[in-house]
């Protein structure tokens, strides 16, 4: 632990689930944990934000795609583009891509059942600001739970996805909902902004979690805010 | 902007021609009323006239019939249902119970200023019609009756009984079910941590749908539904009020489906999850800022059933305005209003200084919230319709003083016969191949088969504290991180063994859910149940009632573990063939640190196996006799509550100090459902011997209860023997951990390989791949 | 190949919490004078012959038992001429 | 009181699992000769006012940026006359 702690937003939407987790994540990785509001206008000076899981609106419409209009949306879509750091789990995810912040789209499992099990997960790219911790190629095992998990794009954006290395996660040990290539999670071309549908917040403490492999993502952003 | 929550109601429209107001009905006292198709008795009616004076008015009338319905007012079974506070009142020597019966769930302390409140209800009929709906709103009722105790919930379990595995209706109700639960579940942020899946073919007409929730609460939190203080207000808030299972609660709940026949399908209630979610949050914030004087959810029966409990347990009366209500179709009726079942609303009593800061926390979440009336000086609850009084009733004789009946009961005639069907004459399997048949037979069995296609549905990690979920054999969550404290929960029932001797089928019910709570290195503390029977008019089925009951009872005295609250469901039937009696137990346990906890799964190589206990031959009402022999007959295994007692206390002490890393109770299956289950799920094999003295088959598949199977780290195995010698119980070491089979040396082997094939691929084979219902 | 379109809703009486969503989230987007919203689903059938009445039959039959939940929903049944015929609609750029 | 109907459904590049779970379910209950599903979302407006080609606008960008999520889904906007005038369809039993 460094003097600063890193200041980390979880924003809060109606229907959000796992914020406090998101929370406690911040809180045993040595950050500040910051609550935000959806009708918050500003992000009360935090470093990075957590857009975290849940149904926000309820899921209602598509998964995300409510919660994208929220006023909080506006100040971070704007500091987003300019660097800072910025992780959606799960219907962060969904949020992030309804909001074009990512490209593509998440849609229903293609067997149609929630899922909920312990997940195996590759890291394919360990230079963005929520993997640093990471080994290139290292397989973690993190929580997965969703109904519309399966990520689709056209080919053209898989193939530069691929191409710019902008494959973040990928399902390893069997594709749990039809995602396309077996991408897990994804990050924007800057790599500030990253998306994923497992769950590294609830891989935090041997107690409750299959491990303690989501860690790193926080330890990762902390580090970056610190020798930023 | 976010729609304002105040503003533009959708209220009632002016009052129609022949407003059946209490002048009117005063002044009519001839005039004919729908008492009989309202599900209410000719004696019933006639009490309704005499406590009001004259007759009632419609909307008199439904909140009567609703209050006074089987489901609402206990009638058939209160007067079994009073021996659970004389016989184990809780207090003081047992458990702390902080509220008892009576209240919207029972509430228990668990020391460090903590209070844990939980409770089982049932949704049987709603989700035999419409599972998943009925499924999710049964999610969502027992989580508002949680929450409305100031509770935050913080957990969800789900006890289910389905027909046959393989017959085309279980196709349409267990997916739909599960999908419900989930779905409702899932999106409000709750961990299911465990509950039941039975298979059989006496609930094919009639399946058994019951939910559980638990809440957690400091002691200055615990909240009462009552409306005291004249002049404060009465807040309805939540959802609209819509068109939803009008008459649900009498029609739904207390009738049989061959009187009503599929043709005149009642209305079904949806669920809306994601309104529960802000109404959790919005209710708990208004908590925080103590902002209530009472509260209560809305359910069954809907306003009538709020209105009239909360003035019945308060010290004023009521007058409430029912046009202020917020309709979702505006040409509901006053009777309707009061009828409607409408999900996800609830009704609070709040000082009238207090009143704007309340609908100010409902505005932050988007929550509709509408003063309705408040409390007034009489005794009386009245209730307005564009300013004219449509009821004017004692509360008390609405929601406390309905009718109580002593329905005959009688042993039915085929007991004996059934008990003299002893399973001791069934076929056995004999060599070590048939052994090895019967257990791979067993494990596959839909009822002895893993349950994970199912439980992976479920959210079991959201709120981060679930620190053992199914499989286990309880759940248990995480109260305090700081200090570790937590509770355990686990629900049993074994309908099979309550058919064959139903009070000792409901002793052997809490007996297996105490053991499962105490396997997991908690103390068990207190007690819910759901009591599914059939109809209350058949003496038969009434005596299978009034025996469970009496078993439990007794049970929970010996147990020291009280009843705290629970749910009756009746008529439980297709035609005159009622289920199996299905009473569901719930127990709730707590453990001081979490981190001691003990799992299920063999996690280490090299360990060794005791049993704890003794093995008898026992196989009446036994998962192998109805996988082998499709057979029910004799006596279920033996009650010994002092047995289990003391198992209980070794498992939590043994937990406790470390000595043991693995603990699985016995129970449905025997010893090799323990055994090959705690195998699997730790990935390890283990090399067991048959004691000498017993048959391997009795060893393997007898049903002796008061067992359980525990891994002893060597380094521990002298203390461990020391302790339980000291404490007499018997133990024998009958194998350890090793290799990647489960074998019973002389007998047979098996491959964990081969094993969970069996024991995992069974449900997904009935069940994955069917489209539900499209699009669901 | 001739298209059948079924549409599904729920019945009126009944609570559309996703509609109710979409409807709240209207005014935040500056959307007015939309006074209700329900949400449905929409089945598009392909069938390889021509939509004999006997045919057609049989789908309302599948519709009734299948594609929808008679128990809260209705459902509508329809051949749909040529594509994109009925009125203003416009497909959404790729 | 007008009504209007926005249609949307996936694109057909994009995977459908709903409607194909349809499809398999269907020679399960007996169904031949549809040679494919596809499932959508159905939306009924009710518009306050009488629909202008202004109104109309509005709701075809209320389809594009909010109803229909366009990287995987294309859209359909139009005014229905009078209920129930189009077609073989049938309104189930209440
Ligand atoms: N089987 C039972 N055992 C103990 N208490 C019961 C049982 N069934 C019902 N009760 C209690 O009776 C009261 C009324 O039950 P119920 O109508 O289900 O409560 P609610 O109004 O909160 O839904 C509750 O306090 C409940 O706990
Ligand atoms: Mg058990």
């Amino acid at each position: 632990m460094t003097g600063g702690l890193g200041r980390i937003g979880v924003v809060t939407f109606p229907g959000s689930l796992d914020d406090s987790d998101a929370r406690r994540a911040v809180r045993l990785a040595g950050g500040e944990p910051v609550e935000l509001w959806h009708r918050d206008a500003d992000l009360r000076q935090v470093d990075a934000v957590v857009l975290p899981g849940g149904f926000s609106y309820g899921d209602y419409l598509r998964c995300g795609a409510i919660a994208r209009f929220s006023p909080v949306m506006e100040p971070l879509l704007e500091q987003a583009r300019g660097g800072m750091p910025v992780l959606g789990i799960c219907n962060g995810f969904q949020v992030l891509c309804e909001s074009h912040l990512l490209p593509g789209a998440l849609t229903r499992n293609d067997h149609l059942h929630f899922v909920c099990r312990d997940q195996r997960l590759r890291v394919e790219r360990t230079d963005t600001a929520w993997t640093s911790d990471y080994g290139q190629g290292q397989e973690i095992t993190v929580p997965l739970k969703n109904g519309e998990g399966g990520y689709v794009a056209d080919e053209r954006t898989l193939d530069s996805l691929e191409a710019e290395g902008r494959v973040v996660f990928r399902y390893v040990g069997g594709n749990p909902n039809g995602s396309r290539r077996d991408i897990a999670g994804i990050s924007n071309e800057a790599g500030n902004v990253v998306g994923l549908m497992p769950h590294p917040e609830h891989a935090v403490e041997t107690l409750t979690g299959p491990t303690t492999d989501g860690l790193g993502f926080f330890t990762s952003v902390l580090k970056r805010l610190v020798t930023a | 902007m976010t729609p304002s929550t105040q503003s533009e109601p959708r209220t009632a429209p002016a009052p129609r021609t022949a407003l059946d107001t209490v002048k009117h009905a005063a002044g009519t006292p001839g005039a004919d009323q729908p008492w009989a198709e309202l599900g209410l008795k000719q004696d019933e009616y006639e009490r309704i006239r005499e406590i009001l004076g004259r007759r009632p008015t419609g909307a008199e009338l439904a909140m009567y019939s609703v209050m006074w319905s089987e489901h609402c007012s206990y009638k058939s079974s209160k007067v079994h249902l009073k021996q659970f506070g004389e016989k184990a009142p809780g207090q003081p020597e047992n458990t702390a119970m902080l509220v008892g019966i009576g209240e919207n769930a029972g509430v228990v302390d668990i020391g460090q200023d903590y209070a844990v409140t939980f409770k089982v209800e049932s949704h049987n009929h709603p989700s035999y019609v419409e599972p998943y709906q009925g499924a999710a709103t049964g999610i969502g009722g027992i989580v508002r009756d949680i929450l409305a105790m100031g509770a935050r919930p913080v957990a969800v379990m789900d006890p289910l009984r389905f027909g046959a595995a393989d017959h085309p209706d279980t196709r349409r109700v267990l997916p739909g079910v599960v999908a419900g639960i989930g779905g409702y579940g899932n999106c409000l942020g709750l961990p299911n941590i465990g509950g039941e899946v039975v298979f059989d073919d006496c609930y094919q007409g009639n399946p058994l749908v019951n939910a559980l929730c638990v809440g957690v609460m400091k002691h200055e939190d615990i909240h009462l539904a009552q409306a005291s203080g004249t002049g404060n207000k009465v807040i309805l808030y939540g959802a609209r009020t819509g068109g939803d299972g009008i008459g649900g609660v009498s029609v739904l709940a207390s009738e049989t489906f061959e009187e009503e026949g599929p043709a005149k399908r009642p209305a079904v209630q949806v669920g809306d999850p994601f309104q529960e979610k802000l109404l959790i949050e919005c209710t708990l914030e208004i908590f925080r800022e103590k902002l209530v004087a009472g509260i209560q959810d809305l359910g069954g029966a809907g306003l009538s059933c709020a209105t009239s409990e909360l003035a019945s347990a308060g010290s004023g009366g009521m007058r409430v305005e029912l046009d202020t209500v917020p309709l979702r179709d505006s040409s509901l009726s006053p009777e309707e209003i009061l009828m409607s079942e409408s999900q996800e609303r609830m009704c609070a009593v709040v000082e009238p200084g207090k009143v704007d800061r309340f609908l100010e926390i409902c505005e932050k979440w988007d929550v509709i919230a509408t003063v309705i009336g408040e409390v007034t000086e009489g005794e009386r609850l009245e209730i307005y319709w564009h300013g004219e009084q449509i009821v004017d009733v004692p509360p008390r004789t609405v929601a406390h003083e309905g009718p109580v009946y002593h329905r005959p009961y009688e042993r039915p005639s085929w007991q004996d016969a059934l008990q003299a069907d002893d399973a001791a004459a069934l076929p056995r399997p004999g060599t070590g191949e048939e052994l090895r048949a019967a257990t791979l037979a067993l494990l596959s069995s839909p009822n002895q088969a893993a349950k994970s296609w199912i439980t992976d549905q479920y959210d079991r990690y959201v709120l981060g504290n679930t620190v053992l979920a199914q499989p286990e054999d309880g759940g248990m969550i995480r109260v305090d991180e700081e200090t570790g404290l937590g509770v355990a929960l686990a629900t049993d029932g074994n309908g099979r063994y309550a058919k064959l001797d139903p009070y000792a089928g409901a002793q052997l019910a809490l007996a297996e859910s105490y053991r499962n709570v105490a396997a997991t290195g908690a103390r068990p503390l207190a007690v819910t149940d759901c009591l599914n029977f059939g109809s209350p008019e058949d003496p038969s089925a009434m005596w299978q009632f009034a025996e469970a009951c009496r078993g439990l009872a007794d049970a929970c005295r010996e147990l020291g573990t009280p009843v705290t609250g629970g749910n009756v469901s009746l008529y439980n039937q297709t035609g005159d063939t009622a289920i199996h009696p299905t009473p569901v137990v719930g127990v709730l346990g707590v453990i001081d640190d979490v981190s001691r906890r003990t799992p299920v799964a063999f996690a280490e190589q090299g360990q060794l196996l005791y049993l704890l206990g003794d093995t008898r031959e026992e196989l009446g009402g036994s998962a192998w006799s109805q996988v082998a022999h499709g057979h029910l007959g004799g006596l279920p295994p033996a009650v010994d509550l002092d047995r289990e007692r003391l198992l209980a206390e070794i498992l939590i002490a043994a937990s406790r100090d470390g000595m043991i890393d693995a603990a699985h109770d016995l129970s449905d299956g025997g010893l090799i459902q323990a055994l090959a289950e705690s195998c699997l799920k730790g990935g390890n094999g283990a090399r067991v011997v048959v004691p000498d003295g017993l048959s391997p088959f009795v060893f393997l598949f007898s049903e002796s209860q008061g067992r359980a199977l525990v891994a002893v780290p060597r380094s521990e195995e002298v203390r461990f023997n020391d302790m339980c010698g000291a404490r007499g119980l018997p133990v024998a070491r009958i194998g350890v951990v090793d290799g990647d089979e489960i074998e019973i040396q002389g007998q047979f082997g098996v491959s964990l390989r081969e094993l969970r094939e069996a024991h995992e691929g069974t449900l997904p084979a009935l069940f994955a791949g069917d489209a539900e219902r499209a699009g669901a | 190949m001739a298209r059948v379109v079924v549409d599904v809703m729920l019945k009126p009486e009944i609570l559309d919490p996703q509609g109710q969503a979409v409807q709240r989230a209207l005014p935040r987007l500056g959307f007015e004078g939309i006074a209700d919203v329900r949400q449905g689903k929409r089945f598009e059938l392909d069938v390889a012959e021509p939509v004999t009445d006997e045919a057609l039959a049989r789908i309302r039959e599948l519709a009734e038992t299948f594609l929808a939940n008679t128990v809260i929903e209705h459902y509508t049944v329809r051949v749909e001429e040529a594509e994109g015929a009925e009125g203003a609609g416009a497909g959404a750029a790729a």
